[in-house]
């Protein structure tokens, strides 16, 4: 693959001064409908070595999909029924018979660095930007050289430039130039990007030049210092993500089972109608409001909410109420209620998953460092998690309905007779525990899967945090989640994960001998 | 309460009696009369029967725990599946050299290129030796979890959360091939048992009584302690185990003898298990198994004994009947009957049944609710 | 009696049913098509469909009793390994008849089992040949990514040694496995990351159900795309892809026997029957219905059992058995199939599809002709001279 | 009503004349010192009350000889030999030591009659009480208590079924079950009416001498009745007030001040 | 204001109540009395509406209140200081002082009155600490605090003074004058300290065996009679 982009770039930096609108010779377009591998990829190479907007015209419709051929051999750009002649650009019917050109990656790669190098000069700079981002992607490669320098010398923008600089610098450490490679290694001292050490690595044993070697073994030092650092950084956060994501699912039952004492075998489900709402949310959007489709979560937050809570008010009057007391009654009931749950979702949306997409500003990632990719959606999460546990510390400890809420799950008898209506108020809390469940859903569909069996694989991960972090301890739940996420995310690159998981297990076995009552015990007589 | 000294009344010694006796005609029938007499019982019925009485004798050995001593236990799953996988390394050895690869190796070593017996294997070819596997080693697996959990005065859910986290990081650890137990294909294509094709009428028969006599003894053994004064202290753990400590005993050891003992029962139900149903894996120690078995406790009637074994046959009968007859909707059917017996049925099935409940085992009446009896 | 009876042994609940129901399904559909046209022997085939719950032993019991009880004479079924494992003693006591339709890891034939799914090299070698091929994009290191169970395991263990066999070295073999169920791939995503640093990486997944999504989630969100470092699924196909928003992926890869996106005659009218069946029962999401490769799988299985009694002109198990032997069929996948008469596996041909962007493949290689499987793996010591019943 | 039960020495080993020696303990929860520097000795066969505020301490030092609370500092000793800091709850029941609770505590699900069955003094490891089979003499006993505590007739009842002063009744039975050497009350005739108060105190005044018997009350008219000459001692904030006889304490100033009111 | 007619009360088959009837009047203070066990605490719940009454009638200012959730009867005005005290053991005591006041308005119930640290100054001390931390005598105090707050108009006191030391009991005692002489509200005192209710009640009634057996006016609390029905 390499040799070719290095063809294709070459040609490329050969004719950017002849960048022209110029109609694109049909011949030129053959090959791509064609079977041979080797002359698609060079077609690529040459039409964008047109360098005109048909060109990327073209180039972008094979991307998407859209590069259509006729029997004929004539190739046509389909977009939404339309079909244009992708040499003349003449709008046309679409004919009968037509077939999609087919992409594989290698083509797709080529198209990509074609396209990345025609965006490099582009007068936007969130394109030229996207460019850099694609070119840092992509294997080092020499030939760039000259048209990254041209690039670099015409640029403005100073974020772009230093990235740019790294560019050139990576593309010359093959230089022919003793002195170039010595300035592209000095100049590399600061990247954080693992991929250039093999190349360094055989600097160290190739290089004739002392000075270079040193300078080499100096950046490679450097580089594997902030990788390290990033992976340590980079672990801290997975372990904060992977805390948020057990914390959200853990939430509700911190309080339906923390609180007020139900082992809730249900609340798997209640995390899976959270997430199904979502899903029926994201359709309604889609069918509604395509325009909006990308905003169908800000509607899928309350609903979500609302569906959960009210199943859970549903359940509460007419199962639970009858169990308060009798908390391992619960058990079988809310195990009932969660297969009646599960093969009702079976039964109305199928057994299979069904697909939630991120947004598109929940897509994709933010790179921090040099090389740590922060995903949007587990930022997100996080965010999200810190705000839902502070809303319902807040409800709980903060208003009059979270006294009486403690009040009635301490005693409720008692809390009857200082005129707590104590039957809305367990309708209000198993209400509010499922309705954060249903929240959590929401959360989770962002993640993986949204399917009848979403609901069963958080369920004993969810009891390990409640019991954890010491049940009706909101605290500890946090704490216990946030723990299990970082204990998990450092033993997972030294165990396997695999071990980690039976690790993690055994270190709550463990760790409950030291703490009979969870991280955060109550202590004395209160307790009894 | 009376303080006789006999374990059961006469009409409950005769209806037990008339159980036994009845199961014990089902394989004889089988035998005796032909496919297509109106007296014969199916194959699949018989073997059904023996996989339920497994059950049963699971569900009896959690009962004592939870029932009475008021541990709950989310891992029992674990002893069985020991049981069954100690069993199991006996049945796999026995295949000889009628393995896929022709080895004395059981296949799935063969083909990780294992060249010996790992050192865990050892002397499992003989039945006997595999025998006091069955026993010793769930026995000190809940020795050893229990004396330190209840050393550490770990109970309620706590205690069951991490029982739950036991099994599960067993089943996580049996998955793995590396383990050395098969991962998740486990034990299976068994040929025979001390010399038996594991597959002739005679053998099954035989495991089928085996299993009988053993659940019949196993509730008398059950009865024998719940009516001592050692069962006395067990509901007094339950029920108030700080207030047992000031009058002198030493819950420690009361559980943990129960605990072992129940961990033990269940193992031995785990190894009549699988020669019977001819595999045995690592899904038997997820989570959700255990989770089941309390539920067969719970709908028979926690703190009775004959509950459980009713519960067992019934929650696992009507799950294989629903599944055949409703595949599709069954669930349904099988959470709305768990939600209805906890509406309805209090203590159970066997609560509900006072009259049959009166001269079984067990039974004593209830505060109210736990609540007003605070 | 005046019907024949087979029986449908597919989980329609718990863990598998995501998975199994539409070849419970796609079985009915193959049956009342049969049926349509005069069933087997001038009889109708009455399909007992029963639901193992994903509940090992309850399979065993299953298969017991739609033998031993039912009377059926064949039973189209399982999905896992273990649950077929547990069903073959059953079926071996009784000499009854199981058609398994799933990609599996081999190391196993029975005379009672015909295994219409791929055997490794029927899927996994070839995949693997694909990414190291210059249009696959010339891969020098793999990481080997599954679930902690002996399907993976085991192919990986044969994948390993094939890829010693091209020259490729343990350094540049990493295997990874996690968890049933797992739902949290940050660090692998990280881990794969690292190690294609080290030169052109391909990763072969063996991750079976609900972990993909996750999976496939995270490595669009870290930015890791099929260019640089291309996927390779083993048990991800168009059913799978239902749960998954795509776009992120377009570009990874699938190998299988069959894609809903191949196009011939007998697919064009395969899918459209499915279509329609799917809307006329009201399946579920009927109106994204879509077709994969053991539904493929088990559709062609029915058929060959039929022409198979036709041929035999009786249900008899061991006469069926004899005249499966050499039974071909005009599949889906635009090839004619062929049941291997010494080893009771399909040929089959063999393609590589990559994800678009609207949850199909686009088939971009496959093998000329239908290949022969090799239960036994000839990278597995011990195999060589074992190929045959 | 006469019962046998006389002082058995059985191991506790009482030559230095006390039973019981508090030394300097301290017991704090969070700072707050419930118990501040408490010393404190019973004599063998002495009948101490122990009166003072709410909160002064009372039934956090019973906690901390019967091993339910650890003191933070000081030692408890039972005889010359037991230590009870490092003692379990069962141990120093097993070493003679009986409790009866401030909050009646009694196997709400046993009978009358088990409750009573449990408590009996025997080997309380668990093969003596697999194999435990009831004596005549021992029933013979069991019910000698009952009618002693009224609850004859009661016998098959669940004890979560008594009121609140039957229960308090038969925990006072399961103590004296036990054959305990030294008897911990705290609060005996709590929510009993005055004439079984007055019942309780000749109880407890035919026990003297039998046992050590260590009693927590607030009700003044009691406490006189059972203290006679003996001793009384007044907590107050963790530690002693006042110590001595009922009529010089209830003359003390500080006494009234704190406890007794004017 | 409280009118109790014909209560009848089962446990079960044992039929714990027989025919009960009293009147508590504003300004008055009715003390019960019984021996262990002859049902005055499962009378008092039945007012309270915590156990369902069999027969008989319970009326409040002239409303029947028979059927009434316990939450209703509290926002209709009746406060309970349950035997055992009741204290929410993991709230703390200044909670469990709010909780007092759950009946009253939002605005009312924002601060704890001053008054009730008058007379259990310990409180004041212990207001951060969890209620079940508390000594039993405290948790009492607790109780009788948390109850007064409610600002009732009945107050059902179920052996208030049980495990309370001698000066504070005194302070009860006044208090409990205090209010009765205020005239608006009434006290249903049931104790088994003769000499305490009898300072106080205005009327009595004696229990056994579920059933009333002596009533009338203070004066004749000491009579033979009534002591009788005490005795052991
Ligand atoms: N676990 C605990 N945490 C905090 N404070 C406690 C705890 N246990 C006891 N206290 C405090 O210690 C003090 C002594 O309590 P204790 O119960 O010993 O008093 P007491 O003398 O028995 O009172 P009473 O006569 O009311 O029963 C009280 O102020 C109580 O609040
Ligand atoms: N939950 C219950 N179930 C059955 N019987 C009960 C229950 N609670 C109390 N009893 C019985 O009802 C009778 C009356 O009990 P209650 O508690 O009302 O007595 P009391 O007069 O308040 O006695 P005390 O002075 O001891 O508090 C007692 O004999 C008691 O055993
Ligand atoms: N055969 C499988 N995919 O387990
Ligand atoms: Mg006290
Ligand atoms: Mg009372």
């Amino acid at each position: 693959m390499k040799p070719l982009f290095k063809n294709l770039l070459a040609t490329l930096s050969l004719c950017l001064p002849l960048l022209a609108n110029a109609a694109l010779d049909p011949a030129l377009l053959q090959p791509l409908a064609g079977d041979d591998p080797d002359a698609r990829v060079a077609a690529v190479a040459r039409i964008a070595a047109t360098g005109g907007s048909d060109a990327r015209q073209v180039l972008q419709a094979l991307l998407d999909d859209a590069l259509v051929a006729t029997p004929a051999g004539q190739v046509l750009i389909v977009r939404d029924d339309q079909a244009i002649d992708a040499a003349t650009g003449k709008a046309l019917p679409v004919p009968d018979g037509a077939d999609g050109v087919v992409v594989n990656n290698r083509l797709r790669g080529a198209v990509q660095a074609a396209l990345s190098g025609l965006a490099l000069l582009a007068p936007a700079r969130d394109e030229r930007l996207a460019a850099v981002h694609s070119l840092q992607a992509q294997d080092a490669d020499p030939a760039q050289a000259p048209l990254l320098r041209q690039a670099l010398a015409r640029e403005t923008d100073t974020d772009i430039k230093a990235q740019l600089a790294q560019l050139v610098a990576r593309a010359d450490l093959e230089s022919s130039d003793p002195a170039t490679r010595l300035a592209a290694v000095t100049a590399l001292a600061d990247s954080g990007d693992a991929a250039l050490r093999p190349q360094l690595q055989a600097m160290l044993t190739e290089e004739p030049d002392a000075a270079l070697r040193a300078a080499a073994g100096a950046t490679l030092r450097a580089i594997d210092g902030r990788v390290a650092r990033n992976e340590v950084i980079g672990n801290l956060f997975y372990g904060v993500s992977l805390g948020s994501v057990l914390l959200l699912a853990a939430l509700g039952l911190a309080i339906t089972f923390g609180l007020m004492g139900i082992i809730n075998m249900a609340h798997g489900e209640l995390l899976m109608i959270g997430a199904y709402t979502t899903y029926v949310c994201q359709s309604l959007f889609r069918h509604y409001l395509p325009g909006a489709a990308d905003w169908y979560l800000v509607a899928a937050l309350p609903a979500a909410f609302l569906v959960a809570f009210a199943v859970g008010v549903v359940l509460e009057r007419s199962v639970i109420r009858w169990l308060y007391g009798r908390p391992l009654e619960t058990l079988l009931a809310t195990w009932g209620i969660s297969l009646m749950l599960m093969q009702a979702v079976r039964t109305v949306f199928g057994a299979q998953n069904v697909e939630v997409a991120n947004p598109a500003w929940m897509s994709g990632g933010v790179t921090v460092l040099g090389s740590l990719v922060l995903p949007y959606n587990r930022i997100a999460i996080i965010v999200f998690a810190a705000l839902v546990v502070a809303a319902v510390w807040l409800v709980l400890n903060r208003t009059r309905l979270g006294l009486f809420v403690r009040a009635v799950m301490q005693n409720r008898r008692m809390a009857d007779c200082v005129g707590v209506p104590t039957g809305r108020i367990d309708m209000m809390t198993f209400g509010l525990g499922s309705g954060i469940a249903g929240l959590g859903g929401v959360a989770l569909s962002q993640l993986g899967n949204v399917g009848p069996d979403l609901g069963q694989s958080y369920i004993v991960d969810s009891f390990m945090v409640v019991v954890l972090g010491g049940v009706g301890q909101l605290a500890g739940t946090v704490l216990g989640a946030l723990g299990l996420g970082e204990i998990n995310k450092f033993l997972e690159p030294v165990a396997g994960a695999v071990m980690a998981k039976i690790c993690i297990l055994v270190v709550i076995i463990v760790f409950i001998q030291r703490r009979p009552q969870g991280l955060f015990a109550l202590k004395g007589r209160s307790v009894e | 309460m009376n303080r006789t000294s006999s374990l059961f009344s006469r009409r409950a010694w005769a209806v037990l009696a008339a159980c036994t006796l009845a199961a014990a005609l089902l394989p004889v029938l089988h035998l005796a009369f032909p496919d297509g007499h109106p007296l014969h019982v199916s194959g699949y019925a018989v073997g059904l029967v023996g996989k339920f009485m497994c059950y049963a004798l699971a569900a009896l050995a959690l009962d004592l725990v939870w029932g009475y001593t008021g541990i709950l236990s989310l891992g029992h799953g674990l002893f069985f599946a020991l049981g069954a996988y100690a069993h199991g390394m006996y049945l796999m050895r026995a295949i000889g050299r009628d393995g896929s690869y022709g080895s004395v190796l059981p296949d799935f070593m063969v083909f990780l290129d294992w060249k010996d017996y790992p050192w865990y294997w050892a002397f499992t070819d003989h039945f006997w030796y595999c025998m006091l596997l069955v026993v010793l080693v769930p026995g000190l697996v809940a020795f050893v979890f229990g004396w330190f959990a209840f050393r550490s005065r770990i109970k309620g859910v706590y205690f069951s959360i991490i029982t739950q986290a036991l099994t599960y990081a067993a089943m996580l650890l049996f998955f793995r091939n590396d383990t050395g137990f098969g991962g998740n294909n486990g034990f299976t294509d068994f040929r025979r048992i001390l010399g038996q094709s594991i597959t002739a009428p005679g053998t099954r028969v035989a495991l089928y009584l085996a299993t009988l006599a053993l659940l019949v003894g196993a509730l008398l053994l059950c009865r024998w302690i719940v009516r001592s004064k050692l069962g006395r202290v067990l509901q007094g753990v339950r029920d108030a185990e700080s207030r047992l400590m000031f009058i002198g005993y030493d819950p420690l050891a009361f559980k943990l003898f129960v605990w072992t003992l129940s961990a033990v029962l269940c193992a031995v139900a785990g190894a009549l298990y699988v020669p019977q149903v001819g595999i045995i894996n690592p899904s038997e120690m997820s989570p959700a198994n255990s989770i089941e078995m309390v539920v067969w406790v719970a709908i028979g009637g926690r703190g009775t004994l004959v509950g459980p074994i009713v519960g067992a046959f019934a929650v696992n009968g009507l799950k294989s009947w629903f599944t055949a007859a409703f595949p599709d909707l069954w669930l349904f059917a099988l959470g709305l009957l768990f939600i209805l017996v906890t509406l309805f049925m209090r203590r159970g099935i066997l609560g509900t049944l006072p009259a049959i409940a009166r001269f079984l085992p067990g039974r004593r009446p209830v505060v109210a609710t736990k609540e007003e009896a605070a | 009696a005046d019907t024949i009876k087979v029986g449908i042994l597919h989980s329609l609940s718990g863990t598998m049913a995501i998975s199994e129901t539409s070849l419970k399904d796609v079985a009915l559909m193959a049956i009342d098509e049969i049926n349509a046209k005069g069933g087997v022997l001038g009889k109708k085939i009455e399909p007992v469909v029963v639901d193992p719950a994903s509940n090992w032993p309850l399979f065993a019991e299953k298969a017991r009793q739609l033998i031993a009880k039912d009377h059926v004479t064949a039973i189209f079924g399982c999905w896992t390994s273990v649950s077929r494992k547990s069903v073959l003693p059953v079926v071996k006591e009784l000499n009854g008849l199981l058609y398994y339709p799933v990609q599996y890891e081999g190391e196993e034939l029975e005379k009672n089992v015909f295994y219409t799914g791929a055997a490794p090299n029927q899927q996994a070698i070839p995949a693997v040949e694909y990414l190291m091929s210059k249009d696959g994009g010339a891969a020098k290191r793999f990481v080997l990514l599954g679930t902690d169970y002996v399907y993976p395991r085991t192919t990986n263990k044969i994948l390993r040694a094939y890829l010693h066999s091209k020259g490729v070295k343990d350094a540049d073999i990493k295997e990874l496995y996690t968890p049933f169920g797992h739902a949290d791939y940050q660090t692998i995503v990280a881990d794969i990351k690292k190690f294609s640093a080290g030169g052109k990486t391909a990763v072969i997944s063996t991750i079976n159900g609900d972990s993909n999504v996750p999976f496939y989630k995270e490595l669009g969100n870290a930015g890791l795309k099929a260019t640089d470092v291309p996927v390779v699924a083993f048990s991800v196909g168009e059913e799978e892809l239902r749960g998954v928003d795509t776009k992120p992926l377009i570009g990874h890869l699938a190998a299988w026997n069959y894609f809903e996106s191949v196009k011939n005659p007998t697919n064009a009218d395969f899918v459209k029957k499915w279509k329609a069946y799917a809307a006329a029962k009201r399946l579920p999401n009927a109106a994204t219905a879509v077709t994969n490769d053991p539904m493929e799988a088990t559709y062609v299985g029915i058929h060959m059992w039929a022409q198979a009694v036709e041929k035999a002109k009786s249900t008899d198990t061991d006469k069926v058995i004899a005249a499966m032997g050499g039974q071909s069929y005009k599949a889906p996948s635009g090839y004619t199939l062929v049941m291997d008469p010494t080893n009771h596996h399909l040929h089959k041909p063999v393609m590589i599809g990559e994800i678009k962007g609207d949850g199909q493949f686009s088939v971009v290689w496959k093998s000329k002709e239908a290949i022969r499987a090799q239960p036994w793996s000839p990278y597995i010591k011990g195999n060589e001279g074992k190929q045959n019943l | 009503m006469s019962l046998d039960m006389s002082i058995k020495p059985e191991g506790v080993d009482t030559r230095h004349g006390a039973i019981l020696y508090l030394d300097d303990v301290t017991v704090s929860f969070d700072g707050f010192r419930a118990l501040n520097k408490l010393t404190l000795d019973i004599s063998v066969g002495e009948l101490r009350c122990i009166i003072g505020p709410n909160g002064a301490g009372k039934t956090t030092m019973m906690d901390v000889i019967t091993g339910k609370t650890r003191p933070t500092s000081g030692s408890a000793f039972f005889g010359q030999t037991f230590d009870l800091a490092r003692m379990t709850e069962y141990e120093i029941a097993h070493a003679g030591i009986g409790r009866k609770f401030q909050r009646p505590t009694v196997f709400e699900q046993h009978t009358v009659f088990e409750n009573l069955e449990l408590a009996m003094k025997m080997d309380k490891r668990v093969r003596p009480t697999l194999f435990a089979r009831l004596s005549s003499e021992q029933e013979d006993r069991i019910g000698a208590i009952l009618r002693l505590i009224r609850l004859h007739g009661h016998e098959d009842r669940p004890a979560g079924l008594l009121s609140h002063g039957q229960k308090q009744w038969l925990e006072i039975g399961m103590l004296l079950m036990q054959e305990p050497q030294l008897i911990l009350l705290d609060e005996p005739v709590a929510g009993m009416s005055d004439a079984e108060t007055a019942r309780t105190a000749e109880l407890l005044n035919e026990l003297r001498g039998k046992h050590s018997i260590m009693v927590v009350e607030h009700d003044m008219g009691f406490v006189a009745e059972i203290a006679q000459q003996g001793k009384v001692t007044v907590l107050h904030e963790g530690s002693v007030l006042a110590e001595g006889r009922m009529d010089d304490v209830q003359a003390d100033d500080r006494v009234i001040e704190v406890y007794l009111g004017r | 204001m409280l009118q109790v007619e014909h209560l009848n009360q089962y446990y079960g088959s044992s039929h714990t109540l027989r025919g009960v009837s009293l009147a508590v009047e504003k300004g008055q203070c009715m003390a019960l009395l019984g021996r262990n066990g002859v049902g005055k605490t499962t009378l008092l719940k039945c007012l309270m509406g915590v156990l369902p009454v069999a027969r008989g009638t319970v009326t409040w200012n002239g409303r029947d209140i028979t059927r009434y959730k316990p939450h209703r009867r509290a926002q209709a005005g009746i406060a309970y200081v349950p035997q055992g005290r009741d204290i929410f053991a993991r709230l703390t005591v200044e909670e469990n002082l709010m909780m007092g006041m759950a009946t009253l308005p939002r605005r009312e119930a924002a601060r704890i009155s001053g008054e009730v640290y008058e007379l259990f100054p310990v409180l004041k001390e212990m207001l951060g600490r969890r209620g079940g931390d508390l000594s039993g005598g405290q948790q009492q105090q607790l109780a009788i605090a948390r109850a007064l707050l409610q600002r009732p108009q009945l107050i059902i006191l179920d052996e208030p003074t049980e495990g309370i030391q001698p000066s504070i009991i005194k302070d009860i005692e006044r208090v409990i004058r205090l209010l009765r002489e205020r005239g608006d509200i009434g006290i249903l005192l049931c104790e088994q300290y003769f000499d305490f209710a009898r300072a106080l009640a205005d009327k009595f009634v004696v229990l056994s065996r579920g059933e009333v057996v002596a009533s009338g006016g203070a004066h004749e609390m000491d009579g033979e009679h009534v002591r009788r029905h005490l005795a052991v």
